[in-house]
């Protein structure tokens, strides 16, 4: 099993025609991913890895039937793209690009609620099912095994260190996803928590987490009533105030987004909490095994 | 991108948020005459850093001679570590009472976030929470006088008070969103002859948006070398060790300080190539690790998009051009990994696999090279 | 009974320290209306007619529950007053004033959708439920009593006219609307005949229309579920294209809102149309007795 | 309001839209001017009426010489009824393709409705509705290119046309809710050389908005009466009979006119003295009906706001001072309808209470004084 993303559901990319577009297709093709078609506007009728190309989302939708979307346009264009594929009745939309502006992101994720749209991103690597054979992302596709451990982070090359550490340890994923860089995105923690609660096959789940903002220390309460364990690690522990760590949302303001408080919510609250990503698959190993 | 007070106030008073008579003045002989202008005059430091009042960077004239001489004291001060450039010099308002205001972008509910307290004047980080008043938006409905209504009504404002607050709050959350703004703080809003005055004035631009702001002034921050970085393009942080780093992705590159410090060394710099680096960006931040001089560099690649071979094509290159003459500790593993590391060993370079055994190595070298 | 207003409304009056707002709160009053607040920025703590003045909708809901508030303010500042209600969970709003720009109407019209409140009007004279002896509106007291008759207009002095020659016909009426002179408005006829179709006191509908629009038209195919027994009188008849008789909805544009296509349309799903105002009392008497 | 094509376009450039070059001009000399600048010209009478090409409002000059004689020849010349000031010279497009495009407010669904169509270059009317793309806006979600693309690829388009057709109209869209349009038409949207430009359009601005755009310019419509009339705040329209009819309240004023033509009379205009209406508006628009020297007028007065007194105070205070030399017709029912009744029967003035009554009357005394 796996929680958002199965092999049931039928992908969509938009920006396919691109590099990034491309490549990613190939990819996600390459591991297993329903990919039905691609969207780029003036470029219908034409293929990328034999996978036909619409012009619009409506057109894709009512030719190939699509339940989810990758978006891949460049930044500016994010904001129409989501909301094209929103307002076409697509109900997962992961949004890889990074700098989307902020105001956008509050647009997007505003209007995901109010239609019940899952929005995963931006600037994520996106989601990974592995016993689905199913991915929506740029990550690497060897890394994975599937599993009964869930990951959830805020941070891609440091996720593909922990997967592929639990990878190598044996310890398999059900599902394994990026929330995004930046400081508004789709999912919380929480919300993620929540879905590995409700898949019977996820029986310990990772957090990876990082300073900055308060995602972490709102998600911990939450962990009381997850009935499964929880291993975190979290970046930036040796990051200076008022600096912008690479994401848009890694910065401690001003006293807040600390790891310290953020490891203090965790633990208070069940969590086990490493401080070296080479901790991880040792911990969930002991959590599984308890 | 933060904007220095007087371009925040400029854009504050294009929105028609009322804000004192000012100009800005950069030598004494330009403070004598706004003195002459304006009368008695705050001379405001345009440093990019808050408790500027505090650490001596407002201070007052009363007549063209004053303004001259205290424009000489401050300007080519240094405060908190920035130098003064430019002074605003700004009419002495007779403040009567001292509000707080500012918008930001709630993370946690997704929703920007008005902030409002009766008690400004000092960080709102020091004033107690049940003395602020909050207040998300809605961003599908926006603000309208009445959400500035029911915050002035909290804030316990009356008559022309109540009427300019509520105003007010509309035009900042213009500004918040046509600007593309992360914070727009006024503090404080003062009260002068029973109206409302902008005295004080942050905004800070989403870096994200400013591909639409071509009308914004551009502000750099930062010290020279991490402008330089990311003129490549490259996010980049300077910090205080001897331990240069560079990694792919912003939270590897942070797990690498973190394993540096564990393993008691000091990193010299956060510097993320990028998720899918390829050769020439990678060259590039490596050729600016070596620059800093550092005691040793360690390489932390975890290859999944980033190709192992272009990370080692890139040290090869870099260490047959400008040389690299510190220790050098690679960690590479992921796609095309063997290709790498062949290359590099050609080099007679190492690589590891193991980013603990990496990081301890390069402390290791760190220590022995002091 | 009645429709959409009964006495156990609890109502604001937001501009009540305006002079048209102070003159109708106390026809209200006088009307027996459950006045229960007053809202005017800067003068909360004041009395209008013993009723308490407050200084927003917040405050007076968690003062006085409000149920319902009608709209006192000048055009300008009605699109602000209309989302202070609505935001502040007010389920029924009566829109009074005139001139109100059109993209602000769709905004409060559109909002107010998606809350599920009922908007009446703008520009409308408002609503009156003589049985309930409550009404939110400008409309005299003197002309309506209670009776069979419900009554959904687009004009307000017209309706007088109509629900007076009724009355003195001795044929009362369960609610009087007025949907109001904009070409965009809260209601249309068919919310309105739909609240009249459930109400079992109304058993009759007289509705007066105008030129303008294809309100009428839209409406006319619902008469088939209606289950009740429609009278319509239209005003226009005499109007030439392309002017604009006084209601900022009511005009002929190329071709569409002719009096003819709408008296058709109503014909030919039972509606009773007469011509001349001072015909409707006489086609609802025989409605009734039939 | 309506806008000229002039004003129309004016407005389109400032958002983005292109249009040919033109320029206004009103007089032989400045059309021949235009000419030598501009090439061969269409010079476009600006009357604010449709079919104007079909009536001759559009012609066309090759030289100078031409565009001063075409210029004289269309300037002072009276189209539809109305008298040609100004005509705009516009380069002369060598035009491949029309479509149609147009933003309206939907009274029904109480949303922005898109329309556009692969067939323009005619009224939208006589375009069949299978030919005419048809798209609601969701007021809270805007326009965005998505939107645009959908309905290019509705109407066929493809390649560099589908993509400045989306961005058109986003464009449009941000013109429709900026400047409170009621109507922005894009008619024919021509193609050009393989781009879109706007040959010519329309603009209708929301006489309730015209308050927040004083950045328009100004355009009056009607006739020199209804303009007057307008002026002292009420609705007036000029019709062509003979008895001259005052009412309180749009629906009341139409029904009136509705029971003189019942009753085989000529209505002369529509007047809407207002809901509550108080003696002065009431008797300056009296004494406008007086000035139209009808054969009768009929006052028709639902007291309601309205109270019956202050209508009879008017009525007696036009009489005993510019006087009324034409049969007058009065209805009165209502609040204080006896003190109002009163008030006329003691000028002699008889007062009916039944409309269809008075209506009749009215078409009698006027069939009297033909």
């Amino acid at each position: 099993m796996a929680i958002l993303l199965t092999h049931q559901d039928r992908v969509i990319v938009q920006g396919i025609t691109g590099n990034q577009g491309r490549f990613h297709t190939r990819q996600m093709l390459g591991y297993g991913t329903p990919v039905v078609g691609g969207v780029s506007p003036a470029k219908g009728g034409t293929e990328v890895e034999d996978i036909p190309v619409f012009d619009t989302v409506k057109e894709a939708v009512s030719a190939v039937q699509p339940t989810a979307s990758i978006v891949f346009v460049p930044a500016p264009f994010a904001k129409d793209a989501a909301f094209e594929a929103m307002e076409n009745g697509i109900r997962l939309i992961v949004m890889i690009p990074e700098h989307i502006p902020v105001q956008d992101s509050i647009d997007i994720v505003n209007r995901a609620r109010a239609l019940d749209v899952t929005v995963i991103g931006p600037n994520t690597f996106g989601i990974i099912s592995p016993q689905e054979h199913t991915k929506m992302g740029i990550m690497p596709n060897h890394i994975y095994k599937p599993g009964p451990v869930g990951v959830v982070a805020r941070s891609g090359t440091l996720s593909y260190e922990i997967a592929y550490s639990l990878t190598q340890s044996d310890l398999g994923q059900t599902t394994v996803i990026g929330m995004g860089g930046d400081p508004v995105v789709g999912q919380t923690f929480i919300t993620v928590l929540e879905q590995f609660r409700r898949d019977p096959e996820t029986r310990c789940v990772v957090m990876v987490g990082e300073i900055g903002g308060s995602a972490e220390e709102e998600a911990a309460e939450y962990l009381s009533t997850l009935g499964k364990p929880v291993v975190a690690y979290l970046a930036g522990r040796a990051a200076p105030p008022g600096k912008r760590m690479g994401h848009a949302g890694a910065i401690i303001e001003r006293g807040k987004g600390t790891l310290d408080s953020k490891e203090q919510a965790l633990k208070s609250h069940g969590a086990q909490v490493v401080t070296m990503p080479w901790q991880v698959a040792q911990a969930v190993r002991e959590a599984l095994s308890r | 991108m933060k904007q220095y007070e007087y371009m925040a106030k400029g854009v504050l008073a294009e929105h028609g948020i009322p804000i004192a008579p000012g100009r800005l003045v950069d030598s004494p002989e330009s403070a004598s005459q706004a003195v002459t202008e304006l009368g008695p005059v705050a001379l405001k430091a345009q440093v990019l850093v808050g408790g500027r009042g505090k650490a001596g960077g407002i201070r007052f004239a009363a007549t063209p001679e004053e303004g001259a001489k205290v424009a000489g004291d401050m300007l080519g001060m240094t405060l908190k570590g920035y130098r003064v450039e430019k002074l605003y010099a700004e009419q002495k308002l007779p403040i009567e009472n001292e509000l707080y205001v500012s918008i930001t972008t709630d993370r946690n509910t997704k929703k920007p976030l008005v902030m409002a307290s009766a008690f400004g004047g000092v960080e709102i980080e020091d004033v107690a929470n049940d003395k602020i008043v909050k207040r998300y938006v809605d961003p599908l409905v926006g603000v309208m006088p009445y959400f500035g209504r029911e915050m002035a009504q909290s804030l316990g404002l009356r008559d022309s008070l109540f009427k300019e607050f509520s105003d007010l709050v509309v035009r900042l959350y213009q500004i918040y969103r046509e600007k593309d703004a992360e914070l727009v703080e006024i503090n404080p809003l003062a009260v002068v002859s029973g109206h409302l005055v902008a005295a004080d004035a942050r905004l800070n631009i989403d870096d994200s948006a400013l591909y639409r702001h071509s009308e914004l002034s551009c502000v750099e921050e930062g010290s020279l070398l991490e402008q330089r970085v990311h003129e490549i393009g490259l996010a980049y942080v300077e910090l205080d060790g001897d331990i240069a780093i560079m990694a792919n992705g912003a939270g590897m590159a942070m797990a690498t300080i973190d394993a540096i410090e564990y393993f008691g060394g000091k990193p010299a710099n956060f510097l993320d190539a990028g998720g899918g680096a390829s050769v020439k960006p990678t060259a590039e931040a490596l050729g600016v690790l070596v620059s800093m001089k550092p005691k040793a560099i360690l390489v932390n690649i975890f290859g999944g998009i980033t190709r192992c071979d272009d990370v080692a094509k890139a040290i090869v290159q870099v260490k047959n051009t400008v040389g690299i003459p510190v220790p050098l500790v690679v960690r590479l593993v992921g796609t095309n990994e063997r290709e790498g590391v062949e290359l590099l060993n050609r080099e007679g370079i190492q690589a590891y696999s193991v980013m603990a055994d990496a990081a301890e190595q390069a402390v290791h070298m760190a220590k022995e090279a002091r």
